[in-house]
């Protein structure tokens, strides 16, 4: 029989007191895609980079087996790892923004690679270079080569970040949440070309909290979680007839259309709906500009009463400036806000405080959301105070903000920093919640959460909505959690609305080009 | 995430003992430093004198006691004039119209130009040598310094989207200012102050160096350590303990300063 | 870029004519007759006749609004006027004591950068005790005043060892010991500040994926954390100068070299107005055009902010 | 050389008071070889000017002699002897001087030293445009001068003066050459020409003043040991303030002699084999505090009695000098010609004297802090020091004020700016102030307590005392009128220790330290400073 590319036999990784990895065993055969799927802090990262040695300072690593094509890695000295590094193994970071060096030429880097385990020099290694590029698919790759990171596009770095680690082609390429921070159609593109690196004698480990990404791409999937693997499998039995709750638990999170209306969590159902009430905001054709970029131009939707319109689109599509817009906090060059008929222009400094009891917000970064010196009862009893709560009846208040939200009284002493991200999100939505608005604007308020927790907190949107008749304006990049979310959607492209309606509509049959081209994009959960 | 480490215990407690020194000193030493004993000059340490005497016979460990007062007052005096003013400005530039900012920040601009020595140098001319006037004159050295660090301060904390949430929350704009910018802009530029303290106290020996700090025969350690430099030869310990002095309370106040400042990143866990 | 230059030189002859005002009214106004600079002090015993003529001579009845003027059109047209002290033109007096200052703050400024890259390079990201002892040694020499680390190494290396000499601006072995004790508290300093970025450098994903290619650790270290390191040192422009001019001061004295800075006290001592106003004027010069020097530096070492200008 | 030579040698340096023939001799013997430089450590008072009359700095002459002769020679026993002038006489009213001068005495320019040129010189010092801050007040009474003919030039004077010659001994009067005095004054001060043995180089500011051999030189001083060129091939005057660094700049051979010897090092070198010592007692008032005898306190001549009592000067000067300066005895220095030595240890340290002649002067009341008042007032005085005031004064003035608050004077020290420094003293607002006067001739205490050099918004004086005291202006004046001034200036002496306006504490020595290689450096009597005309170097 052949000998697996990599063996891992109980492996055991710790930093200091704590165990991280806590003895995960498996194997990755030529030619094949290992996926392993965790939620932050499972401990995928770290297996993944133990592999190339690179597990950081004081990390105690111990495994009964850890090789890599027959060799023991855990005899390696610095200078045999540094063989292994980018000539025999591959590594592909996530996030190619902060995993290339931003102050030198991509091309720079994947020279680098060259120059450290090939004979090449020269006008040889240029080329060496640009071909490379190229055969990932960036266009025209000799220009390209002399930009700086920053000069490219998201896909576009995350391509030469792959370039360079196939340089010097590498056996083994590992790739560690490869398309996070993507948008979804570089995303697919991305996808597609790590699954041709796979060939006879290439094999791929991919990190990723996304099961759908995975789906796409990987044979077999291990599932981890805290630091051991508690279901490993081929892919399609693993998505298809998962054996560990915990998988089950992660499937059942994945908002996509099918999820719609449903459960995400593991949480008690809600009260029934509400039907749509009346108009609570209405924007007219409103556009702005930043110093003559176009930003958002034209845009157009009204909100009811307990009703949730989601607003997607891919970065730089003006979802934001749209928000921003729509809560006053930036007046638009053209067109108009209503909140309850009143428009924003109108209004005097006073006047339009009162209003913004009733447009609240909740945003993406839910730590920078947050003064750091608040506790949470101060963050509660501000808005309590604006929302002219008497001080007496402030904290009683607030503790049923927080009930509303799923937190317990003993959270109001916290600080945001002694929060988890979902609970800050929480927070966040007991925030808005305190002046009891009329409407939210939610601005990517799950994306920067663990599948498991945006389940929760897309849930918690739910609920609060079905108690208050909240309205809610949900932007997001994610097309699985606006199909989930939403009633109505707005696609959005350059600052420019492509196509308006129910988000069914719009999904299963999109009229526009690029929604189609969007929703086709999106990762389905069906092994390919 | 890490711990407070002994070192930063050591420096708390350094700063300690040199606290009690300054509101107490009788408690550290019996002697009078002013006690001049013209039998008794540049005597090495002795039992009666543990750090030796100096050139007027007088008690050189009586004198750093006695001296830390003056000491520390340049540091933290002339800090605390730097931050009074330098703070009120850059807070006016930060939340003032273009104009205002403009003219403080030029004004910054000039004052930034002139090296923080040659200032007070200057500020000295005019108001003359001793205590109050080297503190004044390091003070108001540092006052473009930290206008213009509260000023960035102040810019970056109104852009903050927690800032944002609070207008958008309906609160307003003063008391998003009193609550949340202010606090906010303020604090890290107080720990900062902690270490600049200590900047301020070397700056302090230097114009002390250039005969133009605290007037004798009053105790300071500046002063003492340039009237040793003439008896090195014959005294080391007439310089070295004044000097001892001065590096380990700047060494204390940085270590303590640093400390707070990682905390107040939250890069440590108490 | 061009625009970028012309706006800031623009604003350094601002900050130029205000630091001119703000000396002149400051020394002007303090109490005190200048003509006493001129022949005064202890052994002097000027005639009436004489303070009469350096009065007159001098322009010093003139009210001052005239001499303020007067100053400013003088040093328009490059004239500093003529140092009451000394009786010799001020562009003269500086003159003669400009290089031995600019030999002295550039030995200190390059021994200083040298000493703070080749520590931190050496120790950042290591063992413990390693940082703690690079800690150590910066913070121990960063917090000990000049003069008292110039009269150490005096004593050590001129008195005791014999091996360098102890004063004058002659020859580089002149040079060492000034040098090294302005240059030390500023290896201080930056020493820790370019540790902490390297530190904080190191933990990049870019480094990771840098390593992950199989560079050996100096050449990650040197090719690729180094120059972010380097950033927040530049940014540091004003505290070298500040530091290097205000050191200047109390090294030049110690040592009993050369330098403006020794001129400066001498001259702020006696009320020479021309000469302290030709020093402050020459320093903000030197301020303006080092931070204008560190801000295109800055646009070489971050290519991203060519674009932002 | 041997300990006994060598102490041999500092008595007849001390006590033949830095005579110009004496010091560094060589007792090896061996005939002097010309060749080599000279380096000499100075302190740090560098003169801002080189113009020997435009400069009143302490190191003035030390920089202008070796360039500029003198009129005439001042021997330490106090006669004056020829030099650039051949002869000269005195008209019996005192008012005229006839100089009869040297013949062929060129200039570093080739100008001819005449008639003419003195009478340029005098005339140079007296400008006030030459912003002499000393010469012209020493000349005040120069009235004009005629060429008799080439070489004799009669100088008259608006009143008697007998200090005239002493005072035109000294460096500050040095002759400088015709031809830049008429083309180009405005140089003197960067490049000064004159007819000394050596010739000016350079004057790198901060730093050192270099000069070299004048060829030419064949008129050296009477007091000389030889005539013809000077040995050295070249002279650097190095300035180096910090007292530690000059010391240790010798003792490790950087240079060949240092002057102001820091009192701290002076066992040192008396210690080391490798080295001299020279010391010579400069002429004139004696470092002393002086007090303000124009308003309270020290108005009351008991209470300056008492503080003069006060003080143990003896153990304070052992201190700050490491038993290396002579207590003063009295307002001139022991080697000031017309030292009364009869009243030597008429200064005498008693406290309890000093606490009753308190009590006598009314001071009777005490506060909390054991100082005496006075109908309610304190008994204070103000003492305002400027910032660079002297190390070794700063210790003499804290261990007065230490004595002062035994007998509960309160003396306060201030560091006002420079600036009101000056105005302060101009305007007499103070209650002490420090200080010496080193000048050649007792006419010094002319200078220093005649109620004419007060000084008022017309005339800048020395009298920082302020004192005014009939009887004494009497003596002063007729003293220098020329009329037997040995009684005169010995009666003003004993006058003096009544009216007791001034704490005299030492009397400043000039102590010279040198490689042993230096030989025959010597000292101008006039104004103590080390002469190089004389000075060879053993190789």
């Amino acid at each position: 029989m052949v000998k697996p590319m990599v063996t891992v036999e109980n492996l055991r990784v710790a930093f200091g007191a704590a165990e991280v990895v806590r003895g995960i065993s498996f194997e990755i055969a030529r030619g094949e895609c290992l996926a392993l799927v965790g939620e932050s802090g499972s401990g995928k990262s770290v297996t993944a980079r133990t592999l190339v040695g690179l597990t950081g300072g004081g990390a105690r690593i111990a495994a009964g087996e850890l090789a890599f094509d027959g060799q023991d890695l855990t005899a390696l000295r610095e200078r045999g790892w540094r063989k292994v590094r980018g000539g025999r193994i591959g590594f592909v970071l996530q996030d190619a923004l902060v995993s290339l060096d931003p102050l030198r030429p991509v091309g720079k880097e994947i020279a680098e690679v060259l120059a450290t385990h090939t004979g090449l020099t020269g006008a040889a290694r240029r080329a060496r270079v640009a071909e490379l590029l190229a055969s990932v698919g960036v266009p025209e790759p000799e220009l390209r080569a002399g930009q700086l990171p920053h000069e490219l596009s998201g896909g576009l770095r995350q391509r030469a970040l792959i370039a360079a680690a196939i340089a010097a082609d590498p056996e083994l390429v590992i790739a560690d949440e490869p398309t996070t921070a993507l948008d979804v159609t570089v995303q697919a593109q991305v996808l597609d070309l790590l699954a041709e690196l796979k060939s006879r004698d290439r094999s791929l480990l991919v990190i990723s909290h996304d099961l759908a990404v995975v789906a796409r791409l990987a044979d077999r999937v291990a599932v981890m979680k805290d630091g051991v693997i508690v279901e490993q499998g081929p892919t399609g039995r693993v998505l298809g007839a998962p054996e560990h709750d915990y998988t089950k638990q992660l499937l059942r999170a994945i908002p996509a259309e099918h999820t719609k209306g449903t459960r995400l969590s593991a949480t008690a159902p809600a009260p029934p709906r509400r039907p749509p009430g009346e108009v609570v905001v209405r924007a007219q054709g409103i556009g702005k500009s930043f110093g003559g970029r176009i930003a958002v131009q034209d845009v157009s939707f009204t909100l009811r009463a307990a009703e949730t319109v989601g607003i997607v689109g891919e970065s730089g599509s003006g979802k934001t400036t749209t928000a921003r817009i729509a809560l006053g906090l930036s007046a638009p060059d053209t067109g108009s806000v209503e909140v309850h008929g009143q428009s924003w222009a109108g209004l005097d400094r006073a006047a339009r405080r009162r209003l913004r009891r009733d447009i609240q917000t909740v945003y993406q970064d839910t730590l920078a959301a947050f003064d750091p010196r608040y506790t949470v009862a101060k963050v509660l009893a501000e808005a309590l105070s604006v929302a002219g709560v008497p001080r007496r009846s402030r904290r009683e208040r607030s503790v049923e903000l927080l009930e509303l939200v799923g937190l317990s009284p003993e959270h109001l002493s916290r600080r945001p920093l002694q929060l988890s991200g979902g609970q800050r999100q929480r927070v966040a939505i007991a925030r808005a919640l305190a002046p009891e608005p009329a409407v939210i604007v939610c601005d990517e308020p799950v994306s920067a959460l663990d599948v498991s927790v945006q389940a929760q907190v897309l849930d918690l949107l739910e609920d609060v909505q079905r108690e208050t008749g909240v309205a809610y304006l949900f932007i997001s990049h994610d097309l699985g959690v606006v199909h989930h979310a939403c009633d109505r959607v707005l696609v959005m492209k350059d600052g420019r609305v492509v196509e308006e309606g129910p988000v069914e509509e719009v999904f299963r049959t999109p009229a526009h080009p690029y929604t189609r081209e969007l929703v086709a994009a999106i990762p389905r959960l069906t092994a390919v | 995430m890490k711990r407070p480490g002994p070192g930063l215990w050591l420096a708390v407690a350094v700063l300690a003992v040199l606290v009690l020194a300054a509101v107490a000193p009788h408690l550290l030493s019996a002697q009078d430093p002013l006690a001049v004993d013209s039998a008794q000059t540049l005597r090495p340490p002795s039992a009666a004198h543990p750090l030796g005497t100096d050139e007027n016979g007088r008690d050189v460990l009586a004198r750093i006691v006695y001296g830390t007062r003056t000491s520390l007052l340049l540091g933290f005096g002339a800090i605390a004039i730097a931050l009074v003013f330098g703070g009120l400005l850059g807070l006016a530039a930060g939340l003032g119209n273009r104009v205002v900012e403009n003219v403080i920040m030029r004004l910054s601009d000039i004052g930034l130009a002139f090296p923080e020595l040659l200032l007070a140098l200057v500020v000295i001319t005019v108001a003359g040598g001793g205590t109050a006037n080297a503190v004044l004159a390091i003070g108001v050295a540092n006052i473009p310094g930290y206008a213009r660090l509260v000023r960035a301060q102040t810019l970056a904390v109104r852009r903050s989207s927690y800032v944002e949430a609070a207008h958008a929350l309906g609160l307003p704009g003063r008391r998003v200012i009193l609550r949340h910018v202010l606090p906010n802009a303020v604090k890290p530029v107080l720990v900062l102050a902690t270490i600049g303290v200590g900047t301020a106290l070397v700056a302090g020996s230097a114009l002390s160096f250039l005969g133009l700090g605290t007037p004798p025969p009053e105790p300071e350690w500046g002063s003492m350590l340039s009237t040793a430099r003439n008896f090195i030869s014959r005294a080391w310990w007439y310089g070295v303990f004044p000097g001892a002095a001065i590096t380990l309370t700047v060494i204390s106040v940085t270590v303590v300063g640093r400390a707070l400042r990682l905390r107040s990143e939250g890069r440590t866990s108490w | 870029m061009i625009r970028f230059i012309a706006w800031r030189l623009l604003a350094g002859a601002g900050v130029l004519w205000g630091a001119a005002t703000l000396t002149f009214l400051v020394l002007h106004f303090t109490p005190g007759d200048p003509a006493e600079a001129v022949v005064g002090g202890e052994g002097a015993a000027p005639t009436p006749e004489v303070l009469a003529q350096i009065t007159a001579e001098y322009g010093l009845d003139r009210p001052w609004y005239e001499q303020y003027a007067g100053h400013l059109w003088r040093i328009v047209r490059g004239d500093f006027g003529t140092s009451y002290r000394l009786h010799t033109p001020v562009t003269q007096a500086i003159g003669e004591q400009a290089w031995a200052t600019m030999e002295l703050a550039l030995a200190a400024a390059v021994t200083g950068l040298v000493l703070a890259v080749a520590v931190a390079l050496a120790t950042a990201g290591r063992r413990r005790w390693i940082r703690g002892l690079a800690a150590g040694a910066e913070l121990l020499v960063a917090s000990t005043p000049a003069f008292w680390l110039g009269i150490v190494l005096l004593t050590v290396f001129s008195f005791g060892l014999r091996l360098l000499p102890a004063t004058g601006s002659h020859g580089l072995a002149s040079l060492v010991l000034p040098a090294l004790a302005l240059a030390l508290p500023i290896a201080g300093v930056l020493g820790h500040v370019l540790r902490e970025a390297l530190e904080e450098v190191l933990d990049e994903p870019f480094i990771v994926s840098a390593r992950s290619r199989g560079l050996a650790d100096t050449t990650v270290r040197v090719r690729h954390a180094l120059r972010h390191a380097l950033l927040p040192l530049v940014t540091m422009s004003g505290y070298w100068v500040g530091a290097l001019l205000g050191g200047a001061v109390i090294t030049e004295t110690l040592f009993t070299r050369q330098g403006i800075g020794r001129l400066l006290v001498a001259a702020v001592n006696a009320k020479d107005l021309p000469v302290v106003l030709g020093v402050v004027l020459l320093s903000a010069l030197v301020y303006v055009l080092v931070n204008l020097v560190v801000d295109l530096l800055y646009r070489v070492v971050d290519p991203r902010l060519k674009e932002a200008a | 050389m041997t300990k006994k030579t060598l102490a041999l040698l500092l008595t007849a340096a001390t006590l033949l008071a830095g005579c110009g023939s004496t010091g560094a001799s060589s007792p090896g013997g061996g005939a002097p070889k010309a060749g080599g430089t000279l380096v000499l450590g100075e302190n740090g008072q560098e003169p801002p000017c080189l113009d020997p009359h435009g400069n009143a700095s302490s190191d003035g002459p030390v920089a202008t002699v070796p360039v500029a002769d003198s009129l005439v020679w001042f021997d330490a026993d106090g006669t004056i002897e020829p030099w650039l002038a051949d002869s000269w006489n005195v008209s019996d009213d005192g008012l005229t001087y006839t100089f009869k001068l040297r013949h062929g005495v060129k200039f570093h320019d080739g100008a001819v030293w005449n008639a003419e040129a003195l009478k340029l010189n005098f005339e140079h010092m007296k400008d006030p445009a030459t912003k002499s801050p000393l010469a012209a007040a020493y000349i005040a009474p120069y009235e004009d001068s005629k060429v008799v003919d080439e070489y004799t030039l009669e100088v008259r004077l608006s009143s008697p003066y007998k200090p005239f010659l002493d005072i035109l001994s000294q460096g500050y009067l040095g002759m400088i050459s015709p031809k830049q005095i008429k083309e180009a004054p405005q140089t003197i001060c960067e490049h000064p020409i004159g007819s000394g043995p050596f010739i000016f180089d350079k004057w790198t500011k901060g730093q050192s003043i270099t000069y070299h051999r004048n060829p030419d030189y064949n008129w050296g001083p009477k007091g000389a040991k030889h005539t013809g060129p000077a040995y050295l091939d070249k002279l650097e005057i190095r300035f180096l303030a910090e007292d530690a660094t000059r010391y240790n700049a010798l003792a490790s051979g950087e240079v060949d002699a240092i002057d102001f010897t820091p009192p701290q090092n002076v066992e040192d070198v008396k210690a080391n084999p490798e080295l001299g010592f020279l010391s010579a007692i400069r002429p004139g008032h004696p470092m002393s505090f002086w007090l303000n005898t124009s308003r309270p306190p020290f108005d009351d001549v008991k209470v300056r009695q008492a503080l003069l009592a006060a003080v143990d000067r003896e153990s304070i000067i052992k201190g700050v000098s490491f038993g290396q300066y002579d207590v003063a005895q009295g307002f001139v220095t022991s080697s000031t010609p017309g030292y009364a030595a009869a009243l030597e240890g008429s200064i005498a340290y008693d406290p309890a004297k000093a606490g009753g002649l308190l009590d006598e002067a009314g001071w009777t009341g005490r506060d909390k802090d054991g100082i005496r008042t006075k109908d309610g007032k304190r008994l204070v005085a103000y003492f305002p020091i400027a910032a660079n005031f002297p190390a070794q004064r700063m210790q003499i003035a804290v261990q007065t004020q230490a004595a002062a608050r035994k007998i509960g004077l309160d003396i306060q020290l201030q560091t006002p700016p420079e600036q009101e420094l000056t105005d302060r003293s101009n305007k007499g607002d103070y209650d002490m102030s420090s200080g010496l006067w080193a000048t050649n001739t007792a006419d010094v205490l002319w200078i220093q307590y005649s109620s004419e050099n007060i000084t008022t918004d017309k005339r800048r004086g020395q009298n920082v005392a302020r004192l005014r005291d009939a009887q004494l202006d009497d003596l002063l004046e007729r003293a220098r009128q020329g009329e037997n001034p040995a009684k005169l200036y010995n009666q003003a002496q004993a006058r003096l220790l009544e009216l007791a306006p001034a704490i005299p504490f030492y009397d400043d020595p000039r102590p010279v330290a040198y490689q042993k290689k230096v030989r025959d450096l010597t000292f101008t009597p006039a104004y103590p400073s080390p002469y190089f005309y004389d000075t060879w170097l053993e190789q």
